[in-house]
């Protein structure tokens, strides 16, 4: 079961997509998720110290599990309203 | 309840029809303005990024939480995404209380989290270059371990 | 500045444009509503009566001291009179500000005054009855001799 | 020259009547027209010690002097909003 990353705005303008598929290994946490995605895209660590993460649509801390089939939203600072 | 992310534009009648009840004798309505200007620079447009389905949970929750703290008649959160032009409205909050005190107050505390915790982010977008802007109301920042710093 | 004291109903789209400023980051709109009750009586409708261009005049001194005291971009100020329905807008104040918490202080200082101030008054039309209400907001009573007592 | 006393709500119902021709005398002040039409109309004295004036649409204390031709409006406590 893989696990789907969404970007937005600042860092998917960066990585230059919106979405990114990866496979999931026992026991990810979002955590260790990332420390694989940033092997692929290494151009992209100056963003994670401000991130903010959810999973399935729920803010989640980045030593949360990441449950199979799970979508792990990258979330950059809120700047709505 | 009314919320919603969209690309259309906000109309504040459409809100405050939403919200009005018999019983409430107070509306108040907030819409966040596209400036032409911020900290000293010239605004062009602005574009908005969103998670819209998050989002949409988010303002749900905002919402539901606002109705329990101020004994509201009921509310509406719009936020518009997409570009946007200088004096288009991004954000729409309306809410209904039986008096104005607490139409007033809990307006505001709406707008206060919305730019707390949607997934919502704009661009400003000037003559000579653009940047996203990292919202100095957002969340404070997640726990992130050394090693992805 | 947009203040008129009339006997059609409000439109809020109509007050937010007027009072939209391309360097105004934020519009707080307010709307008394006619409500279903009132301090335990269910209410029928109201008639609105007005001293009509006093209350202009009035209205107008109040939008400029908003203007000095909050440094707003724009308000408007309407005020329906006539036999108003339940959930119709008897009052709307809309106020541009570069931020939020400008528009929302000046607003809700607006209606307090309007409140205090303009010359209109409420009759409230119940089932079985009616009554003018004397506005518990109301300027302070005047200095009135004894000999008129 | 006349002074045009204009009536409202509660006070106006009461009256029967909106609108109230009187003569002017030299001195006049808010308070002693009032007293004069009370002579007329003694039924509207309790609204007296509720009421606020306002001479030429401008709010004026019962002292004020009134001016030839002026209009007088008699307030009872507003109730807009």
């Amino acid at each position: 079961m893989p696990v789907t990353l969404l970007l937005f705005a600042s860092i998917a303008e960066k990585a230059g997509r919106r979405r990114i598929e990866m496979d999931l290994r026992d026991g990810d946490t979002v955590h260790s998720v990332c420390e694989r995605l940033l092997l692929d895209y290494p151009h992209l660590r100056p963003f994670f110290p401000r991130l903010m993460f959810a999973i399935n649509e729920e803010y989640a801390r980045d030593d949360a599990l990441v449950p199979p089939g799970a979508t792990l939203a990258l979330i950059p600072p809120v700047s709505g309203g | 309840m009314l919320i919603r992310v969209t690309e259309q534009p906000l109309k504040p009648d459409e809100a405050v029809a939403a919200v009005t009840r018999a019983e409430a004798g107070a509306v108040v309505v907030f819409l966040g303005v596209v400036r032409n200007n911020n900290l000293g620079r010239t605004v062009n447009h602005l574009v908005y990024d969103a998670y819209p389905s998050m989002a949409e949970k988010v303002l749900a929750t905002i919402a539901s939480e606002a109705r329990d703290r101020f004994s509201l008649g009921d509310c509406a959160i719009l936020h518009r995404t997409g570009r946007l032009e200088i004096g288009e409205a991004s954000l729409l909050v309306a809410v209904s209380a039986g008096h104005r005190v607490a139409a007033f107050e809990a307006a505001h505390w709406l707008v206060d989290e919305v730019k707390k915790r949607v997934p919502v982010w704009k661009k400003e977008v000037w003559s000579d270059g653009e940047s996203w802007i990292e919202g100095p109301e957002s969340l404070g920042l997640q726990q992130t371990p050394a090693s992805l710093r």
